[in-house]
């Protein structure tokens, strides 16, 4: 039974890796769970310099999910790659670095920051990330930004990148071929779902920021329709992700188009669930006979 | 790997769960190999059993009782999470990842201890004055409490197993002393250490007060969580900085605190 | 205590009407929920001809919620006229006839219709429809389509005309100003977000037109949102709708800026919520001393 | 108002909920009230308790019992809802909305009734079969099980109680006749009538084997449902139409159905 994917040529031991920012660089969660047994390790957004992040409160509980607003605090490249990188080494698996920016620039720089340092893998730009510069939208809100972007990165590096898309738009699909056009090697689908909840009784939302990101199950039949749409728009890989807590709604998303999952809010619900959902998907293939995972990407188109 | 896995999930069984004031509840269960690692300072993320409300609930060990192999923790009924734990009857299971966070450092070379419970602050204060007394025989513990009113105080008489005295204010006066809980500390104290829990308002005038006389000051500190192990960076508080630009950072509560000395919080 | 509020100078008893869809035209669960109770009845969409709606399934179940296309099956306005306005007649509440079209002449034909029948107080339009003519998209996925046929509809109708828009779209605040431009009196947020499920048994979509509409709980931080956006953008009340479960989550939309709310999904799982609501608003409204139920309109701005 | 609150949410109380066989569930709940309102044919929409999972599950009504109050239902366990209903204890209290949908009828003329059951679609005729016995003492109550195998069989001896004979089939041939249950059919059948539940494509040959020898035959269908009271349009069937220009309209199987007369139903 071959559980073993390649990106871009990048093998991954199973097609389960970590949603960016639920697990930050590993450390945490390691007292609980092996990341060495994921097929990939994504970690939380970098930035040029050190970010502070949102004011608190920073999460809202919702029904089957939340909604956060982090603000991508993270210390910056240099320190990220002093502190993280060799902790990445002791880990036997793909290493992903997510990369967030305010600008094109800032997106480039980390990536050739990120080019000259060793351990890492691959890397994943955070397009969900809002510019001043595009009027406070989103970099993947437009497919012209995606593309550039994604073209800018790709001159300075030879890693293979990742197009993390927003579903914040009114069709992922154009999205989508956009960031393949820029030279992504994969698709990470999706983002969280711009929300928002409000405490009645102190009559104001309840994040700092008002607005913040929903994520958990109550999003997974969102993500599953844009890797759905995406997977006939484009021919690079996708990695799904959106509210994946069993290997159920892992196998979904492959069959909706997603060559490799991700898991995210899961983690602060069962610190193992990414390594359960590898269990899962393997029982489900020894179960219908399946000898190849890739033979479950795209099955329900 | 070099790391080795030392963490997991446990299942409690409860014993009690009893509305103990107005909607604050007493719950003992039970979780032999779990309560060998809890410290004083340190809760559980305890998850509600609702599948529509999925994040675990921080709440502080107010007494763990390795013989018995029980935790107790003493909780507010504060939203839709809390009531479902509330429901919890004798028998029935509890899913706890914990214990996590920080614990209250005491040092044997302290002897006069004054711990500050401010309303549903208090119950960790009780594990607290247990671990003093255990470790310093012959220290003199003073618990200082504040509720709104008399209808909320608790833990009183079980603070006097091991505090040398108990003193209590309530905001309207129906019990102890009318006013804020600093109001009830002794005109010269001779703290030689400050522990408190509760509000931040509370927590900030403390802070100010111990940092006024130059005592020192613990203080456990409250955040909305998500993941409790550190890894989400929900639960941040501005802790002071000498190499930040601004002169603070974000730290984590469930990592670097929940206890923090109060000195280095960046009070606003 | 005042609960009722108006609308472009219709009465509402309370602030509470039915989210389109969900109760038909009310008759079938009138033998558990007496409507009259309510603000305002609104109704499933009518088009101009007979539609029969998708194949089934037409419904899955999700985490929180369910995704869902009816494809709008409906017996078309002639024996919607026929059949349902003498029921209409019957209840002491207003009514709000939803109307659906894959073309602007058809909205435009329906609202005359409605205007030449008696009975009906409001027309809103469901501005979340595809349309060929739109390359697939929904009208009110597009400023000029959501202006454009919203001015044509007031030029046949004086019954004052909502727009309900679809949260499928990049900038929620652009379409709501749109609508404002071509003459809405108000407008309903949200409706249904685009999603899926697979059946991994199957290796197909559940449902028969593999996308739907995802309702319930789930989407409510979306809803909100999308409410709270549309109100710093428009001077039009807002009915506010999306996983209304009770009176909580109602207060919330409030709050968000809408000065009513539409009860939905929430109906298969008690018939009687949307009265459970208005209960709820009301013992708020007490306990924390407000005279008037617009007070809570945008209170978290 | 002209119209009256008649029906509304009701809660049973779980007096048993058994495994009967495979994945197959025997539950037994009081309502002593709604009992009194229930029809052969109906079916109860069952919530799961479980609030990630909102909607009822449609359940048919296997067998009431006037005198004790209770409903009897036998569901299988087909997705994590139906695994909810199989956690239940007696004790456990069951949020249910019914009896909905159309009955079985049964007309007194009728003399030899054939009842054919498939699989999980065999409950409804157990009642079915009461009804009947007790309508028609006369009555010649034929029924005609299909199973895929014999650990699949249920209710055989529950509907001796009330029919003539039961022959089942079991498509792997471990019990009574080997194949699908036509093939246990008579060869010159004197049915005056038939009534069905069980797979869709045994309820269209069915249908076909009725139309063919002139039989009426009345069929109880599913459909994905998410209301249970015709509002929402869900779980609707095509349904022959005179007046329609494809010459089939959409029913709803909560309300118009589940039991259709198989001549009406447009099967594909």
């Amino acid at each position: 039974m071959k559980l073993n994917i390649n990106i871009a040529g990048i093998e991954w031991k199973n097609p389960v890796t970590t949603a960016s920012g639920t697990v930050n660089s590993g450390k945490e969660y390691s007292p609980y769970v092996d990341f060495s047994k994921l097929g990939a390790l994504t970690t939380k957004s970098v930035s040029a310099k050190p970010w502070k992040g949102s004011q608190t409160p920073r999460i809202a509980e919702t029904y089957g999910g939340m909604v956060h607003s982090i603000g991508l605090q993270n210390p910056g490249i240099d320190e990220f790659i002093q502190r993280d990188i060799p902790y990445f080494k002791k880990l036997d698996t793909a290493i992903i670095v997510n990369i967030c920016a305010r600008e094109e620039n800032d997106f480039v720089e980390v990536a050739r920051r990120l080019e000259e340092a060793s351990g890492i893998h691959m890397l994943e730009l955070n397009l969900a990330c809002k510019s001043d510069d595009l009027g406070g939208f989103r970099f993947a809100q437009n497919t012209k930004w995606t593309e550039s972007v994604l073209a800018k990165v790709k001159k300075v590096t030879n890693l293979p990148v990742i197009a993390k898309l927003t579903p914040n738009v009114t069709d992922i699909a154009e999205i989508a071929k956009a960031a393949e056009a820029g030279g992504a090697c994969a698709l990470s689908l999706i983002n969280s779902v711009s929300a928002m909840r409000i405490n009645i009784e102190t009559r104001k939302p309840i994040l700092a920021s008002a607005m913040g990101g929903l994520s958990g199950p109550a999003i997974k039949p969102i993500a599953l329709r844009c890797v759905y749409q995406a997977y006939k728009a484009v021919n690079i890989p996708i990695i799904g992700m959106g509210g994946i807590m069993t290997g159920e709604d892992a196998i979904e998303f492959l069959m909706a188009g997603a060559t490799a999952v991700g898991v995210g809010m899961a983690h602060f619900i069962n610190p193992r669930a990414a390594l359960e959902v590898i269990e899962d998907i393997e029982a489900y293939m020894e179960k219908h006979g399946i000898d190849d995972v890739v033979e479950l990407t795209g099955a329900a188109h | 790997m070099d790391e080795r896995i030392t963490k997991e999930i446990f299942y409690g069984e409860v014993l009690e769960n009893k509305l103990l004031v107005g909607e604050v509840y007493d719950m003992t269960f039970k979780a032999p190999k779990e309560v060998q690692k809890a410290r004083a300072g340190q809760f559980l993320a305890i998850y509600t059993g609702n599948p529509s409300m999925l994040l675990p609930r921080p709440i502080s060990i107010c007494e763990v009782d390795i013989v018995q192999g029980t935790f107790r923790v003493i909780y507010r009924v504060a939203g839709h999470g809390t009531a479902e734990l509330a429901k919890l009857k004798p028998g029935d299971s509890l899913r706890v990842l914990g214990p996590v966070g920080t614990a209250f450092k005491v040092d044997s070379k302290h002897t006069n201890f004054a711990l500050v419970g401010g309303g549903i602050g208090t119950p960790p204060m009780l594990q607290l004055a247990k671990k003093i007394r255990n470790q310093i025989p012959h220290a003199y513990i003073s618990v200082y409490l504040g509720f709104r009113s008399k209808f909320q105080v608790i833990l009183e008489n079980d603070l006097m197993r091991y505090a040398n005295e108990v003193v209590v204010a309530t905001d309207d006066g129906t019990m102890g002393i009318k006013g804020n809980v600093i109001d009830t500390f002794p005109p010269d104290p001779n703290f030689d250490v400050i522990y408190s829990c509760g509000p931040s308002i509370m927590l900030k005038f403390l802070s100010q007060y111990a940092q006024e006389r130059d005592i020192p000051c613990y203080v456990s500190v409250e955040e909305y969580m998500a993941c409790s192990v550190g890894a989400c960076l929900a639960c941040v508080v501005k802790v002071k900085s000498k190499t930040d630009d601004d002169g603070w950072d974000y730290k984590r509560v469930c990592m670097t605190g929940p206890v923090f000395n109060s000195k280095e919080l960046e009070w606003k």
